[in-house]
């Protein structure tokens, strides 16, 4: 079963108040220099069967129709590859 | 003979009851509708009632949009026959594209409650035919979704159509641009609106005012002199 | 993979168990054994310590909650008693009203959104499994003091928590409490209260009869929530590939308990069900072994049938599992494929697990291997019952000694004024609209009164307009002194709270919030507590109908502040004639009723001013709280009272205040002949009250005070954008108004 | 300035209505054949300087005790890259 990623953002023009709430609380925090903060929405679809390029169709077409609402969102469709390098998977105690 | 206005029911909707309710207290046969049903069984209105129908799940209205009973109200719809959305039903109303724009989360983030006055921006829809033109109203509010967005040439479609059909007075509780609370579509027959009418139809009850009950005997009024 | 079946265990005496893990006790551990004849099986010990533990079994409250039953004032309205998931009061009209409180107070702490969300979840189910239709939610909350960084941690997600669940069911919040006091930094309280109602014909009991019904789960799928301890006993089962990590964090899904509940309801309606449970704590073992215990035979059940979503799951932690949104009905073959027709109509999973048999065991299998063979009473009803030891702290002299009366007094009218001012603005007297605004007040379209109002009140027939009223409240300052007293002022200030608002008590229910059972003096705070408000519930004619109790709340040595909430439930035959907190008339009199002496212990202002607990609580007069309550009824019934506010913490200006800022109107006050204006403003004495009469009806109105012997003194009247007292100072609505609503939202926002 | 994001899902074992509630739509709106759908959240950080190994450290702190609830979430963080192959980068009208 293959994973396929879709990651959905609000438009760059349309206001966003949860990432610019997490933006302001950062320095409180004591995190400084995050300049800006975007929240958005993961989905991870296990897909049956293989990802090829009309599931892949489908899974587009989905995310345009249902997944995000393009009158405000923007979407983009991964397949998931392994880990890459540059990432740092965070566990819990 | 009187109107029949019927009341979606989608899995999670709340305020259905309500809705029955006030039609039935202005007077119409109020017929309850099921969102697995095609069937508006001759209703000659609908209203689409607040709630979390999916539980607001993905989004507010989201999955909703695409039932059964929607295929028939969205036809229907474009062809004339009234259609009310409050609260969520609003939110399945832009999210099936019968009203421009689209609902976002509270600009503070918080569900938010609260005894809201409007202005009723437009006195001519098959919903508002009841109020004056600029009549002020005060209608219980409560949405967790409830700031309207459309892009800048939208909302200035909107606004030279006469298409913003009621504004928050006295503070904008959500962030909607340009105050908007609820919208009509180009021929007036869909409206949509963020606050309650159907909670403010009984004295006592809520906040004790029967501002939203014009919604009810406007649609009736219409439908009967039809 | 070893399943540890009956026989297995049968046939090994002498595996050594993880009993001690699982939180049982040596004997208890040797009771089963007893009781079984063998050493129990994996998933038997599961059950077992599960059902045994305090949380489910109230082996250290129990011989102190007898009270409630032993001394249960006659009472016509008590339709069904302690004991089941809530009790049922006659209402009137043939129908009949269900309410409860409960506590998610260690959840809530851990994760405060899911926590405080399925609290309401639970409380919620309970109510459903009476057979009501819920109506409203209330939530009496306890934090950590207001400016301590961790409540800004806690409240924010207690509240959007229980928002959160609640809007999305569509359940009305019309009321309940928000206290800060550091005794509960690391020990939050949530408690949450539902009211149901139904026909009287519509009660259903959680009870499994009539050999060969089915068994039937429906609601969510199974996962591995909330079983953290179980994990062990399944880690020595299985082999090392093992479970996964358990989540110990309930997650709750309000749009699939709100497809529940009407699904459920709609079952009701067909009569399909004869006996009904709803899974919370201890999950399918709590439910089937108490359907099995209140029944008439035994039960089978086959756990491989049971829906799950984490497939690795060990039948220990299936049957341990406290996954939300689940019940658990027994259904007469004959009617089990609609019951899962109208689960299927409204997108639920339904399984049927099992069936009523003639015998008298409960009985599980998996996979048609025997891992349960128990008697259900053993499991469901005769847990062990502990005496524990209580004793006087030996501070409470000391605690009453140090009197409140004593602290220093405002000097001047200018500090009397300063002293108004900080206590309206102080968090526990400051508006709470920051949180109620949260909650949707208005669905279902039937409430009549919500916060900030005395009590919730919701109309339950649009017909005749009756309507029922509920109130919770609960002062840990007041017990702390003085448990027994506290509990009755708890109490009292319930019932006032419902009279005030024109409803007719009928019954109580409460959560006990407590510290650690095993400190003697935390068992002496419960056992007054519960004493004093059997005691009272006696006096004022309300009979307990059901509760919960909360122990262990305390950080390392350090208890909580004991506190009871109680919740009064009344009736309103018309509710039309409902009394509204606010001042709105001009010209209307204020009259303050009941009697005023010097009493400061314990509170609003000598925390406020001084920071200060000592002293004693107000003393404590059922039978003037029960006078007063029939005034305000019919005064309001008659039409002689157009407002009216219960006094408690903070006194006359707290209540005063709060009727002109929802009223928009102001007062002028006197202060009334033998009383000084700090007494009279800030005094704690409880059955008080003020109301706005108009002036026709002032002779009608003192006149029947006159003749039932209750004290009423005109203080003033309703005038003005100001309150004023003469000769005092004057306070504008618009500077009362900023200071009692910018503290909350200051604080937090 | 450089993207980081971090991806916020909740743990496997914890329930997920969302995602689920998603996956139960799909094959009403026509799309078979996704076994699983969890819904979680993306964060998109924009960072002030170098993104180097002290600054993921901290975005990574971050994120465990603030982005994430990592009583009931695991999150990635990831250093964005430009658009990968595999991308279909999905466009509104
Ligand atoms: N957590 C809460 N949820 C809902 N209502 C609340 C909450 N906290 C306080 N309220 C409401 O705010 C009002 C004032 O609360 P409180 O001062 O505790 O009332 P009282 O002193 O009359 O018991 C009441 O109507 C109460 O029900
Ligand atoms: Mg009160």
């Amino acid at each position: 079963m293959a994973r396929v990623v879709v990651d959905v953002m609000l438009k760059p023009e349309i206001l966003d108040p949860q990432g610019q709430a997490v933006q302001r609380a950062l320095p409180r925090l004591g995190f400084e220099g995050i300049a800006d903060v975007r929240q958005g929405k993961r989905f991870e679809l296990e897909v049956d069967g293989p990802v090829d390029e009309s599931a892949l169709a489908r899974i587009h077409e989905m995310a345009e129709t249902f997944l995000a609402n393009t009158v405000i969102e923007d979407f983009v469709v991964k397949v998931e590859e392994s880990e890459e390098g540059a990432a740092v998977a965070g566990e819990s105690k | 003979m009187t109107a029949r206005i019927g009341v979606v029911t989608f899995p999670g909707t709340l305020d259905d009851q309500d809705a029955l309710r006030a039609a039935r207290l202005a007077g119409a046969e109020a017929v309850s509708l099921w969102h697995r049903d095609k069937d508006l069984k001759q209703v000659d209105a609908v209203v689409l009632a607040g709630g979390f129908s999916y539980g607001d799940y993905l989004r507010a209205g989201a999955i909703s949009r695409f039932s059964p009973v929607m295929e028939t109200v969205i036809e229907q719809a474009k062809a004339g026959m009234p259609v009310l959305g409050i609260c969520n039903g609003f939110q399945i109303l832009t999210e099936a594209h019968l009203l421009p724009g689209a609902m976002l989360r509270n600009n503070h983030l918080h569900f938010i409650c609260r005894d809201q006055k409007l202005r009723v921006e437009n006195a001519t829809t098959a919903w508002t035919s009841d109020y004056e033109q600029g009549e002020e109203i005060q209608v219980p509010l409560k949405n967790m979704d409830g700031r309207y967005v459309a892009d800048e040439r939208t909302l200035d479609e909107l606004e030279a159509e006469g298409r913003v059909a009621f504004r928050y007075l006295d503070m904008n509780p959500n962030g909607s641009l340009r105050d908007i609370a609820g919208i009509t579509n180009a021929a007036g027959n869909v409206v949509g609106l963020m606050p309650h009418p159907e909670h403010a139809v009984e004295p006592l009850v809520g906040t004790g005012r029967t501002d939203g009950l014009g919604f009810f005997t406007s649609i009736l009024k219409k439908l009967v002199t039809a | 993979m070893t399943l540890d079946t009956v026989k297995h265990a049968a046939g090994t005496p002498d595996v050594s168990q993880p009993w001690k893990e699982l939180g049982l006790k040596e004997d208890e551990y040797a009771r089963i054994r007893e009781i079984l004849g063998r050493r129990p099986t994996g998933a038997e010990l599961a059950m077992y310590s599960v059902m045994w533990s305090e949380h489910c079994s109230y082996k250290s409250s129990k011989v102190h909650l007898k009270q409630f039953g032993e001394k249960a004032p006659e009472s016509d309205a008590l339709l069904v008693g302690i004991g089941e998931n809530a009790g049922v009061v006659d209402v009137g009209q043939g129908y009949a009203v269900t309410f409860k409180v409960e506590s998610h107070n260690h959840p809530s702490y851990i994760e405060p959104y899911q926590g405080a969300a399925t609290g309401v979840g639970g409380i919620v189910r309970d109510i459903l499994a009476m057979g009501a239709r819920p109506v409203a939610v209330m939530d009496p909350l306890r934090f950590g003091a207001a400016d301590h960084p961790d409540t800004k941690r806690v409240l924010p997600g207690v509240v959007a928590g229980i928002g959160g669940y609640g809007n999305c069911l569509g359940l009305p919040n019309i009321g309940g409490e928000v206290v800060f006091d550091s005794c509960y930094q690391g020990n939050p309280l949530v408690n949450a209260l539902c009211v149901g109602v139904m026909k009287h014909e519509d009660i259903h009991l959680a009870k499994a009869s009539g050999t060969g019904n089915k068994v039937i789960l429906y609601g969510a799928r199974t996962g591995g929530d909330g079983i953290g301890g179980v994990s062990v006993l399944a880690s020595e089962t299985f082999d090392s590939t093992g479970p996964s990590r358990r989540p110990a964090v309930q997650v709750g899904d309000p749009f699939q308990e709100k497809l529940l509940i009407e699904c459920t309801l709609e079952i009701f309606r067909e009569n399909l069900v004869d006996g009904i449970q709803d899974l919370g704590g201890a999950g399918l073992s709590c439910a089937t072994s108490e359907l099995a215990s209140a029944g008439s035979g035994g039960m089978r059940v086959e756990l491989d049938r049971v829906h799950l979503r984490d497939a690795t799951l060990s039948p220990e932690e299936i049957l341990m599992s406290e996954s939300q949104e689940r019940m658990c009905a027994i259904v007469e073959p004959g009617k089990v494929d609609r019951f899962l027709e109208i689960c299927e109509k409204w997108d639920v999973i339904a399984t049927v697990i099992g069936e009523v048999t003639e015998g008298s065991q409960l009985e599980i299998f998996w996979h048609g291997e025997q891992i349960v063979d128990v008697p259900p009473r053993t499991v469901a009803h005769e847990g062990p019952v502990y005496h524990r030891p209580y004793e006087r702290p030996s501070w409470q002299d000391a605690l009453q000694a140090d009197d409140a009366n004593k602290l220093a007094r405002p000097a001047n009218s200018d500090e009397l004024r300063e002293q108004v001012l900080k206590l309206v603005a102080s968090p526990n007297q400051a508006s709470k609209s920051w949180i109620t605004d949260q909650y949707d007040r208005f669905v279902q379209g039937n409430t009549i009164l919500a916060q900030p109002e005395d009590s919730g009140m919701v109309r339950i027939d649009e017909e005749t307009n009756l309507g029922v009223a509920v109130a919770t409240d609960g002062n840990g300052r007041y017990a702390k002194l003085d448990p027994y007293a506290g509990a009755q002022l708890a109490l009292a200030e319930s019932y006032r709270n419902v009279a005030a608002s024109g409803a007719k008590p009928l019954a109580i229910s409460n959560c006990l919030n407590f510290g650690s059972p095993e400190d003697p003096a935390v068992m002496w705070q419960f056992a007054e507590a519960t004493r004093g408000l059997a005691d009272g519930c006696l006096e004022l004619g309300t009979p307990v109908t059901g509760g919960n109790v909360s122990l262990y709340n305390q950080t390392g040595d350090t208890a909580i502040h004991p506190t009871p909430v109680v919740a009064v439930l009344g009736v309103i035959d018309d509710v039309t004639r409902r009394t509204p907190i606010a001042f709105s008339e001009e010209g209307q009199l204020i009259y303050l009723l009941g009697e005023t002496r010097e009493e400061f212990g314990g509170s609003a202002w000598s925390q406020v001013v001084h920071d200060h607990l000592g002293g004693l609580p107000p003393v404590v007069d059922l039978a003037r709280e029960k006078l007063l309550g029939e005034i305000l009824i019919s005064g309001s019934r008659d039409g002689m009272i157009d407002a009216a506010h219960d006094l408690s913490d903070g006194g006359v200006i707290q209540a005063v205040t709060e009727s002109c800022l929802r009223g928009g109107r102001g007062a002028r006050l006197v202060v009334p002949d033998g009383l000084d204006a700090f007494t009279f403003l800030f005094s704690e004495s409880a059955g008080r009250a003020v109301v706005a009469v108009p002036r026709s009806e002032e002779l009608r109105f003192t006149d029947m005070c006159g003749a039932r012997g209750l004290p009423a003194t005109r203080i003033g009247v309703i005038d003005g954008a100001a309150v004023e007292l003469q000769g005092e100072f004057s306070l504008e609505l618009s500077e009362l108004r900023e200071a009692h609503e910018a503290t909350i939202p200051g604080l937090l926002a």
